[in-house]
């Protein structure tokens, strides 16, 4: 009755540094002088992830440890899944670095006076920095969440800073506004979706926790119509972050609208920590009913890569096609995900989830460098956006022309870029054991990834064969130069030496699993 | 030493170097790349010096362990078939970077990116002939594609962005359904002993047919796009007729004979029973591709499109060898592949010479250039010769070979196959008839002939093509071990002769 | 026996074949006399050989050199050698000696073409191609020589080829000996799959044990290629217009060596054929059959040259008639080779002679009374002349009288009608040959005033009055006591044949007598038509039987409407679909995913409340999904 | 009163959210629905609580409440903007990100 809660604050520690950054991030934005936040913002908040990764290295070896009441669940892939985050967020930190990406003063009328003379004397608010921190501590505990209140207080302290900064753009901020709008409303409809699922898995089982609920499961007495409408309604909560198909339509309208720097925020880690999630729900808490959400995803897979594919082959707008390419991304994750589901075979299991891991990572990187692409382009003072505005970007940077083109290729699968070996290790994962419906599932799947070409390369084309509409050349800062330099050398040397990845993934899969 | 290692890392520190060079020096990257591609002959030619003939199995066999998770190793080899392809490559290298002294230039982008493209392009040609490991050939086999899209795209004539694409599509349709065979008969692997992708160990597997039968058509719809085969061809004349002529060369002279290579090498191999089971079918495609490649090299009025549509039809021919499971076949199919590159890589850049000073590649634009560029249209006539199998010449030992190979096991498709002789004829002797007889078309007076450089390049290939017909002993003594061994492996014996020859 | 030399035999024409052509222009002023040197030394080679072979006994006459292990693999393996017997020497003979004369007279024939070195070059290269065919030991060798002459007839024909027609010509030539060349490869083909070997003895080795359909298979296919090199029917249309080539090369590969290879190939493989009773039978009809066609289209030639060549193609139908007779014809088919060799080679140079002097006119109904102004021409024309209607003592009465005979002689109905149609020809040939005599160098003057005929000097006389002496003589020298025959023998097997009792139909004095009336009422008949005024243009208002002669028996309407038009359309036909259908395809599938696309981005419509709406179906649609799988 | 009814009561407000978002323009009341939505979840939460006789679904009340709280923040701030920008709160007018 009077325990002290022994909360295990230094399990939390890489969560509570970065939502510690985001709360000094806000004071600095109400007391320092608008000239200088941006600069200081922006060291915050690559200083915090900075310190978070740190404190998350002390406790990487961590196998299967409990915190904050069994609310937290620090073991093999939650940590590594908080490594990638916040690797990725500090890439995507960098890259977003420059502030002029957002509006001014998001509560001004666009076009209004006020909104102008904003942009005039550089009162530039930076809330996008706190908003991020906000977002990726959200994603840090967003994989480790092990109970159901745990997981959708993190849902939410993903996605209400992402709406807010889908708002954020300078530029046609009708659209991004719309964006936000929409994000919102649809997001806020997915969570109760989400909730409402909860309610009944807790209604089931009389347990909040995975655990609880996983033995409930195996139990199998109580009433199966709660269990299966729990399963769904949550799964649906966090599949719509993922993307998969009924649950994509917000995908291309927000990524077109919302800024460039926002929509790389948004198209990068949170699927990192969705597809965390859903693997942990789904494994840990719901593995008796494998078949049926096995069954469930590979509707959703076959769906989303369908629809992803062949809706993005029209698309005129590039940061629309990545949004349907990224929906055909996920439904190959998918496929990874579901073919865990494999009679109790443990390694095979390992095999799949790791893969799907794998898949996920090396996505998130490539949309990362190429969603820093299209934002330098932005530069030259319009928002880039047409596929047409890549047109002979070789001649007029060869190095972001490369980057794209790596990323590209590595997207259509083509060896030797990491994308190929995503898709490898997916395809192997779901052919392995041996069924006939894997293997129709595998056609269509490399059928569909032929149409994805297709379109990817289409952008290729553009960027290498097609003439430049304008000459200026692309500039930009020498740290984000380096990021994305780095970030496409990466596509490429995970390419050629994908090993070490892979057995990362691997390892920390199988020490979740506990074999 | 690991010589093919050093064989494959020798282009790409070419490239490399090429890369950094001064960016308006352009004489300096073909220097560099020159000389990278001659010492990379020469490594080559050494390789092949040091190479035991009698010695069963593969040779400079390297072998490190590259992707643990999936048992993937980085593992080469060669066998004769594979080192007489490396060598054909490695030649054939040099020569197109002689004779396309000034392709690069007329580009998108300068003539730096061109080098370092096809040294990249010749570190994976040997790659693929050389790889013992099934992943480590796929990631080659795709790998490649990217250096010659680029070529293609960038530094082609007319509609090359399009023909670019085009190509780069049918070949991933096909990468990617091998992909999935790939992946299928390396889960069997795992169900019998442990995950690998080695080869010799994949062909130990035993496979129930059904599923064999899939993997087998996984692999063979992507080498048919490859080599291609008739009706997967369509990407090919529209590749060729836009790439520049050297590109042409490595595309059609060695990227295409991975398609049959593979043939040779996996789906025989890895997949004996479907091979029997599919050999039909697969005949009766080749035997369409040599009769409507030749008919539609008839009917091309573009010069570059009907060299196209002759490969189409000789691809036809090495098919129908490699399926007709013969020593004869099997060697005269793989002889034929290196004649080919060979007579194609004269045809493709005697044809891009002339039509770069005519400022076009339509036939009709040509005529009576035998008056006015002599040397170059007798040069041509030579190769044109050797496409259509004039003894004497090398194609024709691989063309007879073939022909003879299918003979003692299909007589019929054989008989039918022969008709490729005589359209053979016409598919050559109309387009001599039209460029190089006749009155001199106005326009064409004045046209240079071969220069000092030009000759330098053509020289060695038309040496070859016809050092070859005379003799080529020293390249089936190489090949002849690797044929049998196959042939065996899969449980093939040639006919006898009826009359119960020795 | 082997021999070392035989190989220089091919490679000295070889190379300088090549040495000139790579030398070029460099070698314009001494190419033409080197390339005679050589050819005459190969003929040096060739008759120290042949006094060798003289010297030796009958049994041991045959040589042999290996040079190197050609083609390898399994069971397939040829060597690169050569076989010098009394078969190839009899030919090594006159390739070289008409070639060596040929060449002298080209010298002076050719001197005003800029491009004189190049021909030299292309006629040691026939030389040395011709050589291969003859002494290659196996067929595979024999086919590489095969095609090499046909390639140096393509050169050659196309010599000119700035001029359409010539080009077309020499393609028509040779497309039209590929077809027979396919024939020789699926023989060697069948030879191979039967014996498991390509080589002449070790083919004749294992013959007894071959099946006869498997025979009769190679039989057929070679005599597909025979009639393809010797321009027999039904592959018989190229040989008239490979008179496009200019005439020496008309006189030595369209009338002495090339054309005649057939019959060597046919000769070569008499154990196939003897043992093939079917192919042989084939290999007679075709033989009469082209006899009679070549004979009939040179009645209405009023192109000198086309009048020769039709002669050669009927000439050549007594040869394939002849080694379609069985052991006894060989020996004859090859005896009217060499004498045709002789007669029909200093025909065609006289004939070239005659255009020399007359500005290349070639139409004979513009000469007339030449023989006034071309005395040696007329000379040594006139020596041919007698010698290929057979009259005696020439040499083609020896020759062609002995092959008629034979033809009577042969078993069964087959002789009379096979006889019969020799006779004929006999008849006729020398109606046609006549009229070409009397339109040429008899008669009034038909020529155009600016023609200044002339005798031709003395480089090209020479070798007619050589070959006119071996019009005269060669016959009596080759079949007295029956020489020639007992000669070939070893190489036939005509031994045991000798002793085969055969009915003699004919006694050989009936069958020469006859053969001497058919010549007579041939020439008479000739005679009494072209006695009177020749018209300088030649009479459209003649007989249909006239207008198809003229039109070459219609041999190019058919090949055009059977074999040119169909493909031609199938051609046109195959682009398109290659276009529409294939590729077409290929583009529609893409076109419907781009289309199906469109359709899909329909349903992103841009309302937030569609897309909840989405979501809520999906959810229920899931859920059903579930629900249905769990029950 | 039997638990099952508050189940029910549950569902049924669920669903009236649920097809209220689908059905109305007004972005206030759209948003209204989906609080109903939680609200639905908050009691079903309880309502489990209550049968089972444990508190931790009271207590994820109070969090869902929360949470709906911050929401509101975010939603109503987002709302706002958009009626400014427009003079509409229609979310049907909210359509030119489409296709």
């Amino acid at each position: 009755m009077t325990d002290t809660p022994i909360l295990q604050y230094s399990f939390l520690a890489p969560i509570l540094i970065v939502l510690g950054g985001a709360v000094i991030g806000v004071l600095v934005e109400a007391f320092v002088a608008t000239k200088r936040r941006a600069s200081i913002q922006l060291s915050i908040a690559l200083f915090t992830i900075f310190v978070s990764f740190i404190s998350l290295l002390r406790i990487r070896n961590l196998t299967s440890a409990k915190a904050a009441f069994n609310s937290v669940m620090i073991d093999g892939p939650a940590i590594f899944m908080q490594g990638t985050i916040l690797l990725i967020a500090f890439f995507a930190v960098m890259i977003i670095g420059d502030v002029d990406h957002f509006t001014a003063q998001a509560s001004a009328v666009p076009g209004s006076e006020e909104e102008k003379s904003a942009v005039q004397t550089g009162r530039q608010q930076t809330e996008v920095f706190p908003l991020t921190l906000f977002a990726v501590a959200g994603m840090l505990l967003f994989p480790a969440a092990s109970d159901l209140i745990t997981l959708f207080v993190a849902l939410e302290v993903l996605s209400l800073p992402l709406y807010l900064m889908a708002g954020l753009s300078r530029r046609r901020r009708l659209f991004s506004q719309e964006a936000a709008l929409k994000y919102f409303l649809l997001g806020a409809y997915s969570s109760a979706f989400f909730l409402f699922g909860a309610a009944f898995l807790y209604g089931f089982s009389y347990s909040v926790t995975l655990a609880g609920i996983h033995a409930a499961v195996i139990g199998g007495t109580a009433n199966n119509v709660f269990l299966l409408i729990g399963l769904l309604f949550v799964s649906l909560g966090l599949l719509f972050k993922v993307g998969a198909v009924p649950f994509h339509a917000w995908t291309p309208d927000v990524y077109q609208g919302a800024p460039t720097a926002v929509t790389l925020m948004i198209g990068g880690a949170p699927k990192l920590a969705a597809f965390a999630m859903t693997m942990r729900l789904l494994v840990d808490g719901l593995l008796p009913l494998a078949i049926d959400w096995q069954q469930m995803l590979v509707v959703l897979s076959v769906g989303s890569l369908f629809i992803g594919n062949l809706a993005a082959i029209a698309q005129t707008n590039l940061k629309r096609m990545l949004a349907f390419s990224t929906i055909a991304q996920m439904g190959f994750m998918l496929i990874g995900l579901l073919s865990g589901v494999s009679n109790g075979n443990t390694l095979l299991a390992a095999n799949a989830y790791s893969s799907a891991m794998f898949y996920v990572i090396t996505y998130v990187l490539t949309t990362l460098a190429s969603f820093g692409v299209i934002l330098l382009l932005a530069r030259a003072g319009f928002e880039s956006e047409e596929i047409t505005d890549l047109a002979g970007l070789n001649q007029r940077s060869p190095l972001y022309a490369g980057v794209m083109a790596v990323c590209l290729f590595s997207l259509a699968g083509v060896p030797p870029l990491v994308g190929f070996y995503a898709k490898l290790s997916v395809l192997q994962a779901l052919l392995a054991p041996g069924q006939t419906g894997g293997l129709i599932l595998a056609i269509f799947a490399v059928m569909m990834s032929l149409i994805g070409a297709f379109y990817y390369l289409r952008i290729v084309k553009v960027m290498y064969f097609d003439q430049p509409l304008t000459a200026t050349t692309v500039s930009a800062p020498q740290d984000v130069k380096v990021v994305l330099t780095l970030n496409g050398a990466l596509i490429l040397i995970l390419g050629l030496v994908p090993g070490g990845l892979m057995t990362l993934c691997a390892q920390s899969i199988v020490k979740a699993l506990g074999t | 030493m690991n010589y093919l290692t050093s064989l494959m890392l020798l282009p790409l520190l070419g490239a490399i170097l090429v890369s950094t060079l001064p960016k308006n020096k352009s004489n300096y990257a073909k220097w560099v790349a020159l000389l990278t591609s001659i010492s990379v002959a020469l490594l080559g030619l050494l390789i092949a010096l040091r190479f035991e003939i009698d010695r069963p199995g593969f040779q400079f066999v390297e072998n490190y362990s590259w992707i643990p998770s999936f048992g993937i190793n980085y593992s080469l080899g060669i066998d004769g078939i594979a080192l007489v392809l490396i060598l054909m490559s490695v030649i054939l290298v040099p020569i197109v970077i002689v004779a396309g002294w000034h392709e690069s230039e007329g580009g998108r982008w300068g003539s730096k990116s061109f080098y370092v493209l096809i040294l990249i392009l010749e570190t994976m040609m040997i790659g693929v002939f050389a790889a013992t490991d099934v992943f480590l050939f796929y990631v080659f086999f795709e790998a490649m594609l990217i250096p010659v899209y680029f070529l293609i795209g960038g530094y082609g004539v007319g509609e090359r962005a399009a023909a670019a694409v085009k190509f780069l599509l049918y070949s991933l349709f096909g990468g990617l359904l091998m992909l999935a065979a790939i992946i299928g008969i390396y889960v069997i692997s795992g169900h019998q002993g442990g995950h690998t992708f080695d080869i010799e160990k994949l062909s130990q597997l035993t496979i129930d047919s059904t599923t064999q039968n899939f993997l087998f058509l996984g692999f063979f719809i992507a080498f048919a796009i490859k080599a291609p085969l008739w009706p997967l061809h369509t990407w090919l004349p529209d590749a060729a007729k836009s790439a520049t002529p050297g590109t042409s060369v490595l595309l059609l002279g060695v990227l295409d004979k991975v398609g049959t290579f593979g043939m040779i090498r996996y789906c025989i191999k890895l997949f004996p029973e479907s091979s029997k089971t599919f050999t039909p079918v697969i005949i009766v495609l080749a035997l369409i591709s040599i009769l409507y490649g030749a008919f539609l090299a008839i009917g091309q009025k573009d010069i570059k499109g009907l060299i196209a549509f002759t490969s189409i039809s000789h691809f036809g021919f090495i098919t129908m060898g490699i399926f007709a499971m013969t020593t004869q076949g099997h060697s005269g199919a793989t002889l034929y592949m290196v004649n080919h590159g060979f007579s194609t890589a004269a045809l493709f850049l005697i044809a891009g010479w002339i039509s770069a000073r005519r400022g076009s590649s339509t036939i009709a634009d040509f005529g009576g250039l035998q008056r006015v560029t002599p040397v170059l249209a007798w040069t041509f006539f030579i190769a044109g010769l050797s496409s259509l199998a004039l003894p004497g010449l090398s194609s024709f030992v691989s063309e007879f070979l073939v022909l003879v190979g299918t003979y003692t096991r299909y007589p019929v498709a054989a008989v039918i196959g022969t008709l490729g002789i005589v359209l053979a004829a016409l598919y050559i002797l109309i387009p001599v008839q039209k460029a190089l007889h006749g009155p001199i078309t106005p326009g064409n007076e004045n046209l240079p002939d071969i220069t000092r450089r030009e000759r330098i390049a053509i020289a060695p290939v038309i040496a070859v093509i016809i050092f070859l017909g005379f003799y080529p002993k020293p390249l089936l003594d190489v090949i002849n071990p690797a044929s049998v061994a196959t042939l065996t492996a899969a449980g093939f014996s040639d006919p006898v002769p009826a009359t119960g020859g020795k | 026996m082997t021999s070392n030399n035989l190989v220089y035999l091919i490679a000295l024409p070889l190379f300088s074949s090549g040495f000139l052509m790579i030398l070029g222009r460099r070698a314009d002023k001494w190419g033409h006399i080197f390339a005679t040197l050589i050819s005459a030394s190969a003929f040096g080679i060739g008759a120290f050989e042949f006094l060798q072979m003289l010297a030796r006994p009958s049994e041991s006459r045959a040589l042999t050199q290996k040079l190197f292990s050609w083609i390898s693999v399994g069971t397939f393996q040829v060597d690169a050698s050569l076989l010098l017997d009394q078969l190839s020497i009899s030919f090594v003979l006159l390739i070289t000696g008409v070639g060596t004369l040929i060449h002298i007279y080209s010298i002076a024939y050719m001197s005003h073409d800029m491009d004189r070195r190049r021909f030299f070059a292309f006629l040691n290269f026939f030389i040395a191609a011709m050589l291969l065919l003859v002494l290659g030991d196996s067929y595979l060798n024999l086919y590489v020589g095969w095609e090499g002459v046909g390639l140096a007839s393509y050169l050659l024909i196309g010599f000119w080829n700035q001029k359409p027609e010539y080009a077309t010509a020499a393609k028509k030539a040779f497309v039209a000996n590929r077809v027979g060349d396919v024939g020789l490869s699926l023989a060697i083909m069948i030879a191979f799959a039967t014996f498991g070997t390509v080589s002449f003895s070790g083919v004749e080795e294992k013959v007894s044990g071959a099946s006869t359909a498997a025979l009769t298979g190679i039989g057929l296919m070679l005599l597909l290629a025979a009639t393809g090199k010797s321009a027999q029917f039904p592959l018989q249309s190229w040989l008239g217009d490979a008179m496009a080539g200019p005439t020496p090369v008309s006189a030595l590969i369209h009338a002495a060596t090339m054309v005649t290879a057939g019959v060597y190939l046919i000769t070569r493989s008499n154990f196939i054929f003897d043992n093939a009773p079917t192919a042989q039978l084939c290999v007679v009809i075709i033989g009469a059959i082209t006899l009679m066609f070549g004979a009939l289209i040179g009645t209405a030639k009023d192109d000198i040259k086309k009048a020769l060549a039709a002669s050669t193609m009927s000439q050549i139908g007594y040869m394939i008639l002849a080694t379609g007779l069985g052991p006894v014809g060989y020996a004859f088919a090859i005896m009217h080779l060499l004498t045709h060799g002789f007669f029909k080679a200093g025909m065609f140079l006289g004939a070239g002679s005659v255009m020399h002097g007359m500005d290349d006119e070639v139409n004979m109904r513009k000469y007339g009374g030449l023989g006034k102004f071309m005395p040696i021409t007329a000379i040594t024309f006139g020596l041919g002349y007698l010698a290929i209607i057979g009259v005696p003592p020439f040499a083609g009465f020896y020759s062609k009288d002995k092959i008629i005979e034979t033809a009577f002689n042969a078993e069964g109905i087959k002789g009379l009608f096979i006889g019969g149609a020799a006779l004929l020809g006999a008849l006729v040939t020398a109606f046609y040959m006549t009229r070409v005599i009397i339109l040429t160098f008899t008669g009034t003057k038909r020529w155009d005033e600016k023609a200044h005929p002339h005798e031709s000097p003395f480089l090209m006389w020479g070798p007619m009055a050589i070959l006119a002496i071996g019009s005269v003589a060669s016959g009596f020298l080759l079949s007295s006591g029956n020489r020639f025959v007992s000669w070939l023998a070893p190489v036939v097997n005509s031994h045991e044949a000798d002793h085969a009792e055969h009915v003699e139909r004919f006694q050989p004095v009936v069958v020469t007598s006859m053969a001497l009336v058919a010549v007579v009422i041939g020439v008479a008949i000739a005679i009494v038509k072209y006695r009177s005024e020749v018209p300088r243009v030649a009479p459209t208002n003649v007989r249909f039987f006239t207008k198809i002669a003229r039109r070459d028996l219609l041999q190019d309407d058919f090949n055009e409407a059977v074999l040119m038009r169909p493909g031609q359309a199938l051609t046109k036909f195959l682009v398109a679909t290659d276009e529409k259908a294939i590729d077409g395809a290929v583009r529609t599938v893409g076109a419907a995913v781009i289309g199906s696309s469109k359709g899909i981005r329909k349903t992103q419509t841009g309302f937030v409340r569609s897309y909840a709406l989405l979501i809520l179906l999906g959810a229920f649609a899931l859920l059903a999904t579930i629900w249905v799988v769990t029950l | 009163m039997n638990s099952a009814n508050y189940l029910y009561l549950s569902a049924m407000l669920f669903t009236i959210g649920a097809v209220g978002v689908v059905i109305r323009r007004n972005a206030i009341v759209v948003f209204m629905c989906i609080e109903l939505m939680l609200n639905a979840a908050n009691l079903a939460f309880v309502t489990f609580a209550r049968i089972n006789g444990t508190l931790d679904g009271q207590v994820i009340a109070f969090f869902t409440m929360v949470v709906a709280a911050c929401e509101v923040v975010v939603g109503l701030a987002i709302i706002v903007t958009i009626f400014r920008s427009r003079r509409s709160t229609s979310v049907d007018d909210a359509s030119l990100l489409k296709r």
